[in-house]
């Protein structure tokens, strides 16, 4: 957002290197769910989306992103995301189902 | 703040509103804002991840059996043509800043053009569940023990994957009308907060697909 | 708007500019969009309150014999929808909050004026819905919208008051990005966090919860909307979906909300008891860090709406730690307060019974909320009228009183005019005596346990309902009472000058009613509430 | 219950209790609430405009000033939390002794079903001293069910079991209410649990007559709506055989094996088509909407009856 744009914008390389890195990290997520790996495909699924998500927020919004405050409110967004998944689950994750009558 | 009569002079002639004190002013205020709506987007998108995570820990094996009716080729094309799409638009964006209008046009262009081709493979896809009879309020019979857990899926899957397509189909139109604006000339390297802005908001929906894509196509592939 | 005797404020104010109908309807003011809020809040006040007097004529027999049980499910559902949606959450944000924002921190007006004036349009709309909804036959969920019964099982336009507020929702989050952007961006140089108001935090805190918790109701709403469409979805049980997934995000949202209604509702009374106690605010860094902790803890506590509705029993647990937790930032608040009228010079202007009112029936209802959070006595309790007696003390007793605490605190900046201080103050003493003669026997009646949204109700119970109905008339007229000597002093109050209370605030440094471009030199930046020292 | 009651009868083991800790809290609250008001008109009539009080020297130390008042009252409430945190386990967890009432919700009324087959209506009888445990389920909306005498209070949740007990401490009629909003005559939906002296409560249950068991009731079921037209002994439908298929393994017309449980026989009358048997014609009608809830339980533990032939209950009471 500097007003001497000529250096801050980067170079075509820099664009075409970071497709080629999102690619191979799709081809990772989809290669590794082919793969009988049990939990861990959700957590390699998972882990690799979120690594694709930093390389999409850092580099392609580098522009607005530099400054903290920013970050700071793409982060809160997902913890407080993340506050609502957590907490409901420790209802589902906790119940002890009532037995019906017929037992 | 400079005394308030010499403000309102200089302004108005290049696009800052009267009420900044200058133009980082307003370009900071603008991409802040923008990331807040951005945050209200993840929430907004943030429902439909609690509810799917909470319904497949309740029904893991109807979700897995359910993720399998998913077309797991095209939903692997969207996604390149999504990543790609988000690549031409910062190319896009950064011709603009170098001031070549022409080639700015172009990649806006084709930015919008896969947007829609995303759309139209969904399409393909929506209409081959349409013949397998899994949309759940239309045309739904599917049978075995995990027929309800699958119906359940199939319920988000549409929920998520409607609004997601709800917001690309915004997102290229508001692309298409900044490239028509950007071919006659209304963006230049010093007024282009607009295209930035859209450029945030479509990496946005595509943020939302590298998640969408691996809780609905990829569970229950594996063996 | 003609009303208003322009002609005699000082000249080049913000009313006197060009008063066409349609200079106002398309006008980029913050000023101006706060006063066409504060119509639509009012009306909307009057709506609600309304379908309130009819709940209370009906209670006043246990038959129920006014209205008919549909009718009457109808009432409180639209008393629940109009007053939470369409004047409790946005009251004091919108109006007062868009009209001091931008003067408290020095700015000429928020960040986003357009995206401002399309709040106040898309506000309007959903309370058309919302009265479309109405008109057609009116809604019968309750305004929780609960699931099956909501999805399935209710036969009234639902559609039309969830448009309605999914509408007014964003409307919401619109208000919350311009406060926060303006918070961040617009402050007047030397102006640091730590100098500004209470009342700019509460602006600020508020407009996180609200950006971080509406998205959230927006598709619970739609999602409600396409499960009735569909006649299938998540929620269904038929389909092995949770009832209970809808009350999760339902109160994730809904708990939220009501700090949303509270948060602004404590910076007008440290604004308030700061002036007329001649004092700093006690502890101003605690103040600001509680009000910061009551937004974010909000977040946590949900759960104890739903400990006896098949939540599990450790995640009641769970939620019930939470919610004591978030109950230690209220109690600091009430502590500074009272602790800032210590070695103060205290009057007891209207404004100032309004806000002694609020510390006393907000402490009040904050304190019978714990009584409820603690999961043992919410069994009993849950679902009967000492759950409506609680959240009124904190609404009506809090938000409210504050609100009209901070109307009558600043009327003077908006209009330029005083009020008669008589009056307020009789209005103001009528409502806290109203007020606690409709809300205390509903404490009683719910221990007794009486159930919430009966049509009819076993005879033991009339006696407190009669005084709860006696009450509830008292406080009709004490509400209407400001409408008449406000409006009157537009024409016939005395002229104010730019600082009648002799306030410390940005807001005070300039003309009453300010200028459009808000200061025409530049305030002078100083500690927040420096009554110590002398005005400028 | 006449005249102005502060508090509902006591009138099961929990009450109490729960009153001591309810006045408990009352009596917390009251003390803070009280300590602020009178702080509060203190220091408005001493330090009211124009009063001679000396106002001069600051406030000393907010800090530790804050910090006391706030670690004093949260710790307070913390011990509300830990007090009440017992009680509401002890509340969670039924008796293992407890006899066992299957309560049906229904929009605007209470079925109640006792182990021996007796049913009633908005009523409710138990004996006194005697631990019940209530397993409820709805068949339309969220009810609540709360008996204020015993300050018990559970949801009713369509599509699942909850459940709730109590001991009732003293014989008489207590009033039952529905405290989840269920719809139009939510506030009809009220009804009655008569406490009786175990003589009195074994009495009534024989004046009920020998209703018939769960099975029984099943068993008229299974002919008056046409079950043993088909699955009878000398069908001339071709349908799946039912005697002896609880708890065995079913092979399904997809291929896929699956036991016979409780859910699978439940599941087979509702939607018959979701898993149908290898070798059979999905020709069976769905009986969703036709059968209640406690009428399905029945068939069910009819068909679970079966599954022993030497017994055969087939035969009519």
């Amino acid at each position: 957002m500097t007003t001497e744009h000529a250096d801050a914008v980067k170079p075509l390389r820099h664009y075409f290197t970071l497709l080629a890195a999102l690619l191979i990290l799709l081809a990772i997520s989809v290669g590794s769910a082919l793969l009988p790996l049990g939990p861990f495909n959700v957590t390699i699924n998972l882990a690799v989306s979120g690594l694709m998500t930093y390389l999409v927020m850092a580099s392609f919004m580098h522009e607005t992103a530099a400054r903290r405050l920013t970050w700071l409110t793409a982060v809160t967004g997902f913890i407080w995301l993340a506050i609502l998944i957590g907490l409901a689950l420790a209802d589902y994750l906790s119940r002890s189902p009532v037995p019906a009558p017929w037992h | 703040m400079s005394d308030a009569a010499t403000v309102a002079a200089d302004h108005g002639h290049d696009g800052i509103e009267e009420h900044f004190d200058d133009a980082s002013q307003q370009r900071e205020a603008a991409a802040f804002g923008m990331w807040v709506f951005l945050a209200t987007e993840i929430l907004f998108f943030g429902v439909l991840f609690a509810s799917y995570t909470i319904c497949r820990v309740l029904y893991p094996q109807g979700f897995a059996v359910a993720s399998r009716h998913t077309d797991l080729v095209l939903g692997t094309i969207e996604t390149v043509v999504l990543l790609t799409s988000s690549t031409l638009v910062m190319l896009g964006l950064r011709a603009l800043q170098l001031d070549r209008r022409r080639a700015a046009t172009a990649l806006l262009g084709s930015t919008a053009a896969l947007g829609f081709a995303f759309l139209v493979l969904h399409g393909f896809e929506y209409y081959r569940e349409y013949t397998e009879r899994l949309i759940p309020g239309l045309n739904f019979h599917q049978e075995g023990p995990q027929a309800r857990a699958v119906e359940l899926f199939f319920c988000l899957y549409y929920a998520i994957t409607g609004f997601h397509s709800l917001h690309v189909l915004i997102g290229a139109t508001l692309i298409l009308i900044l490239t028509v604006r950007v071919a006659r000339g209304a963006f230049g390297p010093r007024r282009h907060t607009t295209v930035e802005l859209t450029a945030l908001y479509w990496h946005l929906v595509d943020i939302v697909w590298l998640f969408v894509f691996p809780l609905i196509y990829l569970i229950g592939r594996a063996g | 708007m003609s009303a208003i005797d322009t002609a005699a404020l000082p000249a080049p104010n913000f009313l006197a500019r060009d008063d066409s109908l349609i200079a106002w309807l398309t006008t980029r003011d913050h000023k101006r969009i706060a006063i066409l809020y504060t119509l639509g809040i009012t009306f909307f006040f009057f709506l609600g309150g309304a379908a309130a007097t009819l709940v209370r004529l009906n209670l006043i027999e246990p038959t129920g014999t006014l209205l008919s049980a549909a009718t009457y499910n109808k009432s409180f559902t639209f008393h629940g929808v109009v007053m939470v949606w369409f004047f409790l959450l946005p009251s004091i944000p919108v109006t007062l909050g868009n009209f001091l924002l931008p003067l408290m921190i020095g700015a000429r007006d928020l960040a986003f004026p357009r995206i401002n004036l399309a709040s106040w349009y898309l506000y309007m709309l959903g309370g058309l819905f919302t009265i479309a909804a109405l008109l057609a036959g009116g809604v019968d969920t309750g305004w929780t919208f609960y699931t099956p019964f909501s999805t399935m099982f209710a036969n009234s336009n639902v559609y039309l008051v969830v448009i309605g507020v999914f509408v007014a929702g964003f409307s919401t989050i619109f208000t919350g990005l311009n406060f926060i952007v303006t918070t961040h961006t617009m402050r007047m140089p030397g102006l640091t966090w730590f100098r500004l108001p209470l009342f700019v935090w509460a602006m600020y805190t508020v407009s996180l919860v609200m950006v971080l918790a509406t998205p959230v109701l927006a598709m619970t709403l739609a999602l409600i909307g396409l499960e009735r469409g569909a006649g299938v979805g998540i929620f269904d049980p038929a389909l092995g979906g949770d009832p209970l997934l809808f009350q999760h995000l339902f109160w994730f949202y809904s708990h939220p909300a009501v700090y949303i209604m509270i948060l602004p509702a404590m910076g007008v009374i440290s604004e308030i008891v700061a002036c007329f106690a001649r004092r700093r605010v006690f502890g101003y860094t605690f103040m600001t860090y509680s009000m910061l902790g009551i937004g974010a803890v909000g977040f946590l506590v949900w759960g104890h709406h739903m400990f006896v509705s098949g939540q599990s029993l450790y995640a009641g647990i769970i939620f019930s730690l939470l919610s004591f937790c978030v109950a230690v930032p209220s109690a600091i608040k009430v502590f500074n307060w009272t602790a800032t009228l210590h070695k103060g010079d205290i009057s007891f202007d209207a404004p100032m019974l309004y806000a002694l009112g609020f510390i006393g029936l907000f402490m009040f209802g904050g304190m019978t909320g714990l009584i409820l959070a603690a999961p043992a006595l919410d069994v009993p309790l849950h679902d009967t009228y000492f759950v409506i007696a609680h959240f009124h003390y904190v609404m009506v007793g809090g938000s409210v009183m504050a609100y009209l605490g901070g109307i009558h605190y600043w009327w003077p900046k908006i209009t330029g005019r005083l009020y008669s201080e008589g009056w307020a103050r009789f209005a103001a003493i009528l409502m806290f005596f109203g007020f606690n003669l409709t809300f205390f026997p509903q404490y009683m009646l719910g221990y007794l346990g009486m159930p919430r949204r009966y049509h009819s109700y076993l005879p033991e119970y009339q006696l407190l309902n009669i005084l709860s109905s006696a009450g509830a008339s008292i406080l009709a007229v004490a509400y209407l009472l400001p409408i008449a000597y406000l409006l009157w002093s537009l024409r016939y109050g005395a002229r104010a000058g730019d600082n009648p209370w002799n306030a410390r605030g940005l807001e005070w440094q300039t003309s009453s009613p300010p200028p459009l471009e808000n200061f025409t030199r530049r305030p002078t930046v100083r500690e927040a509430y420096a009554y110590d020292e002398t005005a400028p | 219950m006449n005249g102005l009651h502060l508090m509902p009868p006591v009138a099961s083991s929990v009450a109490p209790r729960l009153d001591a800790l309810f006045w408990f809290a009352v009596a917390l609250c009251a003390v803070v609430a009280l300590g602020v008001f009178a702080t509060i008109v203190f220091l408005a009539v001493r330090y009211r405009r124009g009063s001679n009080a000396s106002r001069a020297g600051g406030s000393g130390r907010t800090l530790t000033i804050e910090l006391s008042w706030t670690f004093v009252s949260f710790a307070l409430f913390i011990a509300l939390f830990l007090w009440s945190l017992f009680l509401f386990t002890e509340l969670h967890t039924p008796p293992r002794d407890a006899q066992t009432i299957y309560i049906v919700a229904k929009q605007w009324m209470w079925k109640t079903q006792h182990p021996g087959g007796q049913r009633e209506i908005n009523t409710l009888h138990v004996p006194l001293g005697k631990p019940m445990r209530l397993i409820m389920t709805s068949q339309d909306v969220i009810h609540s069910f709360y008996v204020p005498a015993f300050r018990v209070k559970q949801d009713v949740l369509p599509g699942r079991y909850t459940q709730l007990w109590f001991t009732a401490t003293r014989a008489g009629t207590f009033p039952l209410f529905c405290t989840q909003y269920c719809g139009l005559d939510h506030a009809q939906m009220i009804g009655s649990v008569v406490v009786m002296a175990p003589a009195d409560y074994a009495h009534w249950l024989r004046r009920q007559g020998t209703p018939s068991t769960l099975a029984q009731t099943g068993a008229a079921l299974f002919r008056s709506r046409g079950c043993s037209g088909c699955h009878g002994t000398n069908a001339a439908v071709h349908a799946p055989e039912l005697h002896g298929l609880f708890g065995r393994a079913v092979h399904l017309s997809d291929g896929s094996t699956v036991i016979a449980d409780e859910r699978y026989l439940r599941d087979s009358i509702m939607l018959p088509n979701l898993q149908i048997v290898a070798g059979f014609a999905p020709i069976m009608p769905s009986f969703a909407g036709q059968l209640d809830e406690d009428e399905v339980l029945a068939l069910v533990a009819y068909l679970k009856s079966l599954a022993t032939p030497e017994q055969d209950l087939g035969a009519s009471p």
